[in-house]
C-alpha cells in the first residue's frame, strides 16, 4: 500500500508541479485572477452595498448564494453527526461519582439510580474524566462572558473589520464548548439544551434562506437585498448593507449551534450524559 | 412566480429541510408530508422549467440580482432541464415509496433522516442547475456530506464503507476544487460560460490541460469510473434500502452530467475532443469499466451488490459515449443519464421491496419470489429488461445511440463492450429470475407443504411506486424519439456532428 | 543566481502547497489508522486553501477592507491597491466545508470504533474476515 | 512582506504537517495538527487574507482540535503508524 | 395503383390479445378465462380478416405508434407478406386455444392463468412482427415474443424446464442481441433508415464482404428460424406443454424467425442487390445443409416431439431456401410454405399431444398399433404427414411444387435435388409411424380393443387443422395471391 501510495503521490505531485510552469508569478498584479472579476468588487463594493469589508460584501451579497450553502453544509454536518451518533434512552453508568463541593471528597454510589441531579452539596462528576481544578474553572467562568461579547462584536462589526457571522459564530460556539470542557458536560447542556440547540441550528440557516425568500416574495430575485428597502425604509444600497447584517446574524446563530451540536455528539458519543 | 422557477427548485426543498429538522423535535409525523410537499413543488417546478426551456430556450436566473461573472447565475438549458426533472421525480417517488421503511429503520430520527434526505436532493438539484463552477463544488459537498451520513446508517459494514467513501469523495471533491482553482488562476473567472470565453487562446497552456485532467479525475472519482470505483460497491450495498434507491441512481448520474457539462460548456468540444486528444484513451478506460463491472457482477451472490457492479458498468457506458465525441455518442450518453437513472432506480426499489419482506438479498433468499411477490418481480423484470436493452424499454434506445456512436467513431472496442455487457446482463438477470421462478420458497420446503405458498407482497405504497417507475421505463422508451428530438439533440452543441 | 531567486520567489508558494497536498494525499492512501487518515484529509484540504490564497495575493496591495474617511466623495478606489478578495471568499466556504467533513468523518470514526473496537484498518478488515 | 519570513513559516508548516501524520500518538497528532493550522493562519495573515486567517484560527486551530480530542477521547490514542 | 391507408386496425390487431391479458389475469374461474381467450381470438381474426380485401387489392394500411429514431419509428404496416403470417397465426390461435383447454384440463396442469396470459402476449408479438413496417419494430416484437414465450417453454418449472429455458434464451436472445442488434446498427448507419422497402435499402453499398457479413449476421441472428448451427434450442424447447410446442414451435415462434429472414431478404437487401452480389447462393447452401442434416437427425429420433422438432428445423429452411433462390416462383413457394407447413405441422403436434394426453406415450417405438385405439387422431396424423412431405391431397404439395419450379427458374439444379432428397427423407421419417400405428400389433395387448381417443377439446382442433390442410389443396388461392403480391411489389 505504501509503495502504491508513494507512486500515486509522486505522479500526481509531479503532474501538478509541471502545471505551475504556466502560472503567473506569485503576487503578480497583472494576473488574470487580479484583473478580470475581482476589480469590480474592490472598486464598487462601497457604492453598491456600502460595506467597506469587501470580503464580507462578496461573501454575503455578490456570492451570497454560495454562503447560504456553506451555512447549509455546516447545518447538514450537524444533523449528520446527530443522526449518526445520537443514541436515545439515557442509561447512566452503573456507578455514579459524586463530589462533595465543600470538602472535595468524592463519593461512589453503586446502582444506576444515584443521587438527584439538582442537589446543592453534591455535584455529579464523570466516571471517565474527573479533573478538579478550581483555577481553570474559575478562570473560564470569568472569561466566557468576554469571549461571548467578543464574538458578538465580531459578528456585528464584520462590515468594517475582519470577521463576520461565521467567525463570530465559531467563537460563540467555542465559548460554550469551553464551558463544557472546563466544568462538565451536563452544566453546559443545562445552559443550552439539545432541543434548543437543534432548533437554533435550523433557525440560523432559515434566517438566511428566509431573507432570501423574502426578497423573492417582494418581487426581486432570490437574495437581492435591495428589495428589502421597502420594508426597512432605507435606500436600496443601505438595504443591502442591512440585509448582509441580518444574514450574518443568521450565520452566526447557525454556526454557533452547529458547533455545539457536533461537539456534544462527539464528546458524549451520542449519549448526552458524560462529556470530554 | 414563473420567472422564479429556477431558484424555487432549490430553495423550496432547502427551506423545508429546516422545517423538517425542527419538526423532528415536536411532531415526527409531520416530517414525511413536509418533505413530500417540498419535493412535489420542486418536481412541478422542474417540469414547468423543462416546458419553458422547450418553448423559449435557455433560461438564466441571476441570484441576488448580480450579473454573470460577478454574481452566481443559474442556467437551465436543454442539457440540465431533463436531468432536473429526473432527480426531482426520483427523489419524490422514492420518498413516498420508502416512507414505511424509514419509520422502522430509524426510530426517533425521522426528522434528521428527512432533513438529510431533502438536503441531499437539494444538493443534487443545485449541482445540476447552477452555472457557476465554484457553486457546484459547494453543492457537491452538501450532497456528499448528507450522502455519507445516510449511507452510514445501514447495517453491517456500512459505517466503514461510508468512511471510505468520505475519503474518496473528499479527494474527488478536492481535485475538482483544485481544478477550478487552476482555471481561476488562468482566467480569473468562476462562471462556466465566462471561463469558456477566455479559454480558447489558452488551449495549449499546461495549466489549463492540467486543470481539465484534475477536474476529470475528481469527477470520475465521484462517479466511480473504473479504476476509481473502489468505494462504491460496499457503500451502496450496505446502505439502508431507502437510501440506496435514492443515492445509487442519482449520485453517479449527476456526476456524469457534471462531466458532460464541463466537457461541453466549460471546455467546449473543440478543446476536449480535438485539442486534447485523449478521446481514445478515455473510451478505452470506459471499455475496461464496462468489462470489469460486468464480470465482477457475475461473481456476486448478493442482488444489491450485483446491482452496484452493474452501476459501475453503466458509468462506463456514459463516460464512453460522451468521450466518443460525436453526436450519436453524446446523445446516447445524455439519454442514458435519464434512462439509467430510471432503470437503476427501478431495480434498487425492487431490491428494497424484496429486502423488506425477505430480509436478505442473497441468491438463496430469492427463491420462489415470483409466487410470493409477483408485482415486485414484475417491476424487477421490466427493470432488468431495460438494463439488458430490450425494446420498447428505454434502456434499448440509449444503448442504440451509444453503439451507433461507437460505430460512427470507428471505436469497435466500445461496441463490443456494450454488446458483451448486454449479454452478461442477460445472464445476470435471468440467473436471478430463474432462482425466483423455479426454486420453491425455502420456508415452505422445510415445512413440507406441497405447493401454492400465499402471496406476500410488500406494502401497497412500495409496490405501486415500483410499478409506476416500471411503466415509466416503457413510456420513456416509447417516447424516446420525442425526447431525443425535442430535448437531447438541442442539448448538444451544433459543432458536434 | 538572482534569476533563480526571482523564479523561486515567484513560485515557491505553489511548490509548498503541492508538497503539503501530497503529504495529505499520502496519509489518506497509505496510513492505516482512520484518525490519521482524517488528519491527512484536513491537511489536503488546507493545502488547497493555501493555493487559493496564493492566487489572491497581490504585490504592493493591502488587505481588502476599503478605508473610507469622512471626505470620501473624492476618494477613488483602485483595484491595484487591494488584495483580490474573491479567493478569500471562496476559501471561507472551503474551510467551512472542511470542518463539516471533519465532523462527519470523526463521527463515523467513533462509530467504527464502537463497532470494531479498533481504529486500525487492517485489524478491522481482519475482524470482518473472521466474523 | 518579507519572503524570508514567509519561507520560514512555510517550512514550519511542512514540518508540522509531516509531524502530524508521523507521530505515533493520536493526541499528539491532533495537537501537531492544531499547530499546523495555526501556522497556516499566520501564513494567510502574512498574505493579507485576514478573514480567512481569522476563520482558520478559530476553526482549524480551535474547534477542529477540540473535535479531534473529543473523538480520540472516545476511541483510542493508540496508533500503529 | 398502390394506395396507403392510415388506419389503427393493425394496432388493434396487435393490442386485442394484449388487452385481454389483465382480464385473464384477474378472472378467477377457468371458464371465464377461456371464454375471454376465445373472444380475443375471434376479434383478432376478424380484424385481421377485415384487412384482407384491402391488401388483396394491392393497397397498404399504415399506422405509426411512436417515433423512435429518425427513419425507424414504431410503425405498423399491413402488406401481403405480413398478412400471410398474421392470418395463419391468428386463425390457428383460436384452434390452439380450444386444444389448450382439452390438453391443460386433461393433464390438470398448474398455473393455467399464467399460461393463457403469456399465450395471448405471444400472439400479440407475433402479429406485431407480421405487421412491422421496419426492422426496428420487427426487432421489438421479436424480443417481446422471446420473453413472452419463456414462461410458456418453462411451464413445468422443473429442472429440465430450467435447463431448456436457459438454452432457449441463450440461443434466441443471445443471437438477437449479439448478432441482429449490431447488424441492425450497421444497416442503420449505412442506410439511415430501417424501413422495409421493396427494393431494399442497402442498394448504395458496394462492399461485397460487408454485405455478406451483414446477411449472415441477420440470418443467424434471427435464431428463431433455427438455421443450423443455432438450432439446438428448438428440440430443447419441446419440454413445453404440447399446445405451446404446437402453436409456438410450429407456427408463431419459428415462423417469425423465418419471416424476419424473408423480410430482411426482400425489404432490407432487396432481390436485385442479392442477385448482383451473388449472395443468394451462400444462403441457399446454408439452408440446404440445414434441410438435409435436420432431416437425417429426425430419422434417428425416437421421441415423437423431438422428431417433429427436427422436422420443423428442416422445413423452416425450406422457407429460407425458397427466398434465397431469388426467383419469383421460389419466393412465392417459400412464402406460401409458411402457411402450408403451419397447418400440417400443427396437426402433427396436436396429434402428438393427444396421444400423450390419452395414453401417456411419447416414444415412437411404443406407438405400435396405436392407430386402432385412436383412429381419428392417427388419420389426422397421416394427413399432416402428407402435407409436410408435400403430397396430394394436401396444400403442402403446392409450396414445394413452386419451390421446385423456382429452382428451375433460377437454374439451380443442385437445390432441386436437395428438395427432392429431403422430401424422400420426410417420407422416411413420417410414414413408418403411420404404418406402425395402423398395421403393427400393439406391444401391450390389453389395450387392444379399447378405443381411447383424447378428450373432445383435443380432438376437434386437430380434425379442423387436418381438414384445413386438405381444403388448402383445393383452395390455395388466397395465400398464393398474397405471396405473389408480396413477390411482385
Amino acid at each position: 500500500m505504501k509503495t502504491i501510495a508513494l507512486i500515486i503521490v509522486i505522479i500526481t505531485g509531479s503532474f501538478l508541479l509541471y502545471a505551475t510552469v504556466d502560472f503567473p508569478s506569485w503576487g503578480d498584479p497583472q494576473s488574470p485572477a487580479s484583473t478580470h472579476v475581482s476589480p469590480r468588487y474592490i472598486e464598487r463594493t462601497l457604492e453598491e452595498t456600502s460595506v467597506p469589508n469587501v470580503v464580507t460584501a462578496v461573501l454575503a451579497d455578490y456570492r451570497g448564494f454560495d454562503t447560504l450553502f456553506e451555512t447549509t453544509v455546516i447545518f447538514a454536518a450537524g444533523v449528520a453527526c446527530f443522526f449518526l451518533l445520537r443514541a436515545f434512552g439515557k442509561e447512566r453508568p452503573a456507578t455514579g461519582l459524586y463530589r462533595h463541593l465543600l470538602t472535595g471528597v468524592t463519593v461512589r454510589i453503586k446502582g444506576s439510580a444515584g443521587l438527584p441531579d439538582d442537589m446543592e452539596e453534591f455535584e455529579r462528576i464523570d466516571t471517565l474524566w474527573t479533573p478538579y481544578d478550581p483555577i481553570v474553572k474559575v478562570m473560564c467562568q470569568r472569561l466566557i462572558p468576554f469571549i461571548q461579547l467578543f464574538a458578538l462584536y465580531v459578528i456585528a462589526h464584520g462590515h468594517h473589520s475582519p470577521g463576520g457571522g461565521f467567525q463570530g459564530g465559531v467563537i460563540l460556539g467555542a465559548s460554550l464548548i469551553l464551558l463544557s470542557i472546563s466544568h462538565n458536560f451536563r452544566i453546559a447542556l443545562r445552559r443550552m439544551g439539545e432541543r434548543l440547540d437543534a432548533l437554533l441550528c435550523a433557525l440560523g440557516v432559515a434566517i438566511y434562506a428566509g431573507t432570501g425568500a423574502l426578497c423573492l416574495l417582494l418581487g426581486a430575485n432570490f437574495l437581492d437585498y435591495s428589495a428589502l428597502a421597502g420594508i426597512l425604509h432605507v435606500d436600496p444600497v443601505t438595504a443591502r448593507s442591512h440585509g448582509i447584517l441580518i444574514v450574518e446574524i443568521g450565520v452566526g446563530i447557525a454556526v454557533m449551534a452547529t458547533m455545539v451540536l457536533i461537539y456534544n455528539n462527539l464528546a458524549s458519543a451520542g449519549k448526552f450524559d458524560e462529556g470530554l | 412566480m414563473n420567472a422564479q422557477m429556477p431558484v424555487l427548485i432549490v430553495v423550496v426543498p432547502l427551506l423545508s429541510a429546516f422545517a423538517i429538522a425542527a419538526a423532528g423535535w415536536f411532531n415526527r409525523r409531520l416530517c414525511m408530508p413536509t418533505a413530500a410537499a417540498a419535493l412535489g413543488v420542486a418536481t412541478l417546478c422542474t417540469l414547468g422549467l423543462l416546458l419553458r426551456v422547450i418553448q423559449d430556450g435557455e433560461v438564466v436566473y441571476r441570484l441576488g440580482g448580480w450579473a454573470a461573472p460577478w454574481g452566481i447565475v443559474y442556467r437551465v438549458d436543454f442539457l440540465n432541464a431533463p436531468v432536473l426533472v429526473l432527480v426531482a421525480a426520483i427523489a419524490l417517488v422514492n420518498l413516498v415509496a420508502t416512507s414505511r421503511i424509514v419509520v422502522e429503520e430509524f426510530p426517533g430520527k425521522e426528522g434528521a433522516f428527512y432533513a438529510l434526505y431533502v438536503l441531499f436532493v437539494t444538493g443534487l438539484l443545485g449541482m445540476v442547475v447552477t452555472g457557476d463552477a465554484f457553486n457546484l463544488y459547494v453543492l457537491l459537498e452538501i450532497a456528499s456530506i448528507t450522502g455519507y451520513a445516510l449511507i452510514a446508517m445501514g447495517r453491517g459494514r456500512a459505517v466503514l464503507a461510508s468512511l471510505n467513501y468520505v475519503f474518496m469523495g473528499t479527494i474527488g471533491a478536492c481535485f475538482y476544487l483544485l481544478g477550478i482553482g487552476y482555471l481561476y488562476i488562468m482566467t480569473g473567472s468562476l462562471n462556466m460560460t465566462d471561463i469558456a470565453s477566455f479559454l480558447p487562446p489558452l488551449y495549449s497552456s499546461k495549466a489549463v490541460i492540467t486543470a481539465f485532467i484534475i477536474i476529470m479525475v475528481g469527477v470520475w472519482l465521484k462517479m466511480a469510473l473504473f479504476p476509481l470505483h473502489g468505494w462504491l460497491p460496499n457503500a451502496y450495498t450496505y446502505a439502508p434500502s431507502s437510501v440506496s434507491s435514492l443515492v445509487a441512481p442519482l449520485m453517479t448520474k449527476v456526476m456524469v452530467y457534471v462531466m458532460i457539462r464541463i466537457i461541453l460548456t466549460v471546455f467546449t468540444p473543440a478543446f476536449t475532443f480535438r485539442a486534447l486528444g485523449l478521446n481514445q484513451a478515455v473510451v478505452w478506460l470506459a471499455v475496461a469499466a464496462i468489462f470489469m463491472g460486468s464480470l465482477m457482477a457475475l461473481a456476486q451472490r448478493n442482488l444489491k451488490r450485483m446491482l452496484t457492479y452493474i452501476l459501475i458498468a453503466e458509468v462506463g457506458y456514459m463516460v464512453g459515449g460522451a468521450w466518443l465525441g460525436n453526436r450519436a455518442g453524446l446523445t446516447g450518453a445524455v439519454l442514458h443519464i435519464l434512462n439509467d437513472g430510471l432503470m437503476t432506480f427501478c431495480l434498487f426499489l425492487a431490491a428494497g421491496n424484496i429486502l423488506y419482506r425477505v430480509r436478505g438479498l442473497n441468491m438463496e433468499d430469492l427463491r420462489g419470489l415470483f409466487r410470493k411477490m409477483p408485482f415486485t418481480m414484475g417491476g424487477f423484470v421490466i427493470g432488468a429488461l431495460s438494463i439488458i436493452g430490450v425494446p420498447p424499454t428505454c434502456g434499448f434506445f440509449s444503448k442504440w445511440y451509444l453503439i451507433l456512436g461507437g460505430i460512427q467513431a470507428g471505436h469497435y472496442g466500445f461496441v463490443v463492450a456494450l454488446l458483451f455487457s448486454s449479454l452478461v446482463n442477460l445472464i445476470l438477470f435471468f440467473r436471478i429470475i430463474e432462482v425466483g421462478y423455479f426454486e420453491p420458497h425455502s420456508e415452505h420446503r422445510h415445512e413440507g407443504q406441497d405447493h401454492a405458498p400465499s402471496m406476500e407482497e410488500a406494502p401497497v405504497g412500495m409496490v405501486v411506486s415500483l410499478l409506476i417507475v416500471a411503466s415509466g421505463l416503457i413510456l420513456a422508451g416509447l417516447y424516446a424519439g420525442d425526447i431525443v428530438q425535442r430535448v437531447v439533440n438541442l442539448a448538444i452543441p451544433e459543432s458536434i456532428v | 543566481m538572482s534569476d533563480f531567486f526571482s523564479h523561486l520567489v515567484a513560485r515557491y508558494n505553489y511548490w509548498i502547497y503541492i508538497t503539503l497536498m501530497m503529504i495529505g494525499l499520502y496519509a489518506m492512501i497509505a496510513k492505516n489508522n482512520l484518525v490519521k487518515k482524517i488528519i491527512g484529509m484536513n491537511i489536503f484540504q488546507t493545502a488547497i486553501i493555501l493555493f487559493y490564497i496564493s492566487i489572491g495575493a497581490k504585490k504592493g496591495a493591502t488587505i481588502p477592507i476599503i478605508s473610507h474617511g469622512s471626505g470620501h466623495e473624492a476618494h477613488v478606489v483602485k483595484a491595484a491597491d487591494y488584495i483580490n478578495p474573491l479567493p478569500h471568499v471562496l476559501m471561507l466556504t472551503a474551510i467551512v466545508v472542511a470542518v463539516a467533513t471533519l465532523g462527519v468523518a470523526l463521527a463515523l470514526a467513533v462509530q467504527v470504533y464502537r463497532q470494531y473496537k479498533t481504529l486500525e484498518e487492517d485489524e478491522i478488515l481482519q475482524k470482518i474476515r473472521e466474523s | 512582506m518579507i519572503w524570508q519570513l514567509d519561507l520560514l513559516v512555510l517550512t514550519l508548516v511542512v514540518l508540522c504537517g509531516i509531524g502530524a501524520i508521523m507521530v505515533r500518538d493520536l493526541l499528539g497528532a491532533a495537537i501537531l495538527f492544531s499547530a499546523y493550522s495555526f501556522l497556516m493562519c499566520l501564513l494567510w495573515s502574512i498574505m493579507g487574507a485576514v478573514d480567512v486567517a481569522f476563520t482558520e484560527a478559530s476553526v482549524g486551530a480551535g474547534v477542529s482540535t477540540v473535535f479531534f480530542i473529543a473523538a480520540v477521547f472516545h476511541t483510542t490514542r493508540r496508533t500503529k503508524d | 395503383m398502390m394506395d396507403t391507408a392510415i388506419s389503427a386496425k393493425p394496432l388493434l390487431a396487435v393490442l386485442v390479445s394484449l388487452c385481454v391479458v389483465p382480464v385473464l389475469a384477474y378472472s378467477r374461474s377457468p371458464n371465464v378465462r377461456e371464454g375471454w381467450t376465445f373472444v380475443a381470438g375471434l376479434l383478432k381474426l376478424l380484424i385481421v380478416a377485415s384487412m384482407v380485401p384491402t391488401v388483396l387489392k394491392g393497397n397498404r394500411i399504415e399506422w405509426t405508434i411512436a417515433r423512435f429514431l429518425p427513419g425507424a419509428d414504431l410503425a405498423l404496416r399491413v402488406d401481403p407478406l405480413g398478412m400471410l403470417l398474421a392470418l395463419v397465426s391468428s386463425s390457428l390461435w383460436i384452434v390452439t386455444s380450444a386444444y389448450s383447454i382439452g390438453y391443460m384440463r386433461g393433464l390438470k396442469e398448474h398455473s393455467q392463468t399464467r399460461y393463457y396470459c403469456f399465450f395471448a402476449l405471444a400472439l400479440s408479438a407475433t402479429v406485431g412482427v407480421a405487421f412491422s413496417a421496419n426492422l426496428l419494430t420487427a426487432y421489438l416484437f421479436y424480443e417481446m415474443l422471446s420473453f413472452a414465450t419463456y414462461p410458456l417453454v418453462t411451464h413445468h418449472q422443473d429442472r429440465e424446464a430450467r435447463i431448456s429455458g436457459r438454452k432457449y434464451l441463450a440461443y434466441i436472445v443471445g443471437a438477437s442481441i449479439g448478432l441482429v442488434l449490431p447488424a441492425m446498427l450497421v444497416t442503420y448507419q449505412l442506410a439511415g433508415t430501417l424501413e422495409f422497402r421493396s427494393g431494399g435499402i442497402l442498394g448504395q453499398v458496394n462492399s461485397h464482404s460487408l454485405l455478406m457479413v451483414l446477411l449472415l449476421l441477420f440470418v443467424f441472428g434471427f435464431a428463431k428460424a433455427a438455421i443450423m448451427p443455432l438450432h439446438a434450442w428448438l428440440p430443447a424447447a419441446m419440454v413445453a406443454p404440447t399446445p405451446v410446442s404446437a402453436l409456438l414451435h410450429a407456427v408463431a415462434v419459428v415462423k417469425v424467425g423465418a419471416f424476419c429472414i424473408l423480410r430482411v431478404i426482400t425489404g432490407i437487401f432487396g432481390r436485385e442487390l442479392l442477385l448482383a452480389q451473388h449472395l443468394g447462393v451462400i444462403l441457399c447452401i446454408i439452408a440446404s445443409f440445414t434441410i438435409l442434416t435436420a432431416s437425417l437427425i429426425a430419422l434417428s429420433q425416437d421421441e415423437l416431439k423431438r422428431r417433429l422438432a427436427f422436422s420443423t428445423i428442416s422445413q423452416l429452411s425450406y422457407i429460407v431456401l425458397g427466398a434465397a433462390l431469388l426467383s419469383p416462383k421460389a419466393m412465392t413457394g417459400g412464402m406460401v410454405h409458411i402457411a402450408m407447413h403451419a397447418f400440417g405441422k400443427i396437426t402433427l403436434f396436436f396429434c402428438a399431444g393427444a396421444i400423450y394426453v390419452a395414453t401417456g406415450i411419447q416414444k415412437i417405438r411404443e406407438m405400435d398399433g396405436i392407430g386402432r385405439r385412436m383412429p381419428i387422431t392417427m388419420a389426422a396424423f397421416f394427413i399432416g404427414s402428407l402435407s409436410v412431405i408435400g403430397l396430394p391431397p394436401t396444400g403442402g404439395l403446392f409450396s414445394k411444387w413452386y419451390m421446385a419450379l423456382g429452382t428451375l427458374q433460377a437454374h439451380q439444379w443442385v437445390f432441386l435435388v436437395v428438395l427432392l432428397l429431403s422430401s424422400l427423407l420426410n417420407a422416411a421419417y413420417f410414414l413408418p409411424i403411420v404404418y406402425k400405428a395402423f398395421f403393427c400389433p400393439p406391444q401391450e395387448p390389453t389395450f387392444e380393443h379399447t378405443s381411447t381417443e383424447a378428450p373432445i377439446w383435443c380432438l376437434i382442433p386437430l380434425v379442423i387443422t387436418a381438414s384445413c390442410s386438405i381444403v388448402l389443396f383445393f383452395y390455395p388461392g388466397p395465400f398464393f395471391k398474397l405471396a405473389e403480391l408480396a413477390v411482385l411489389k
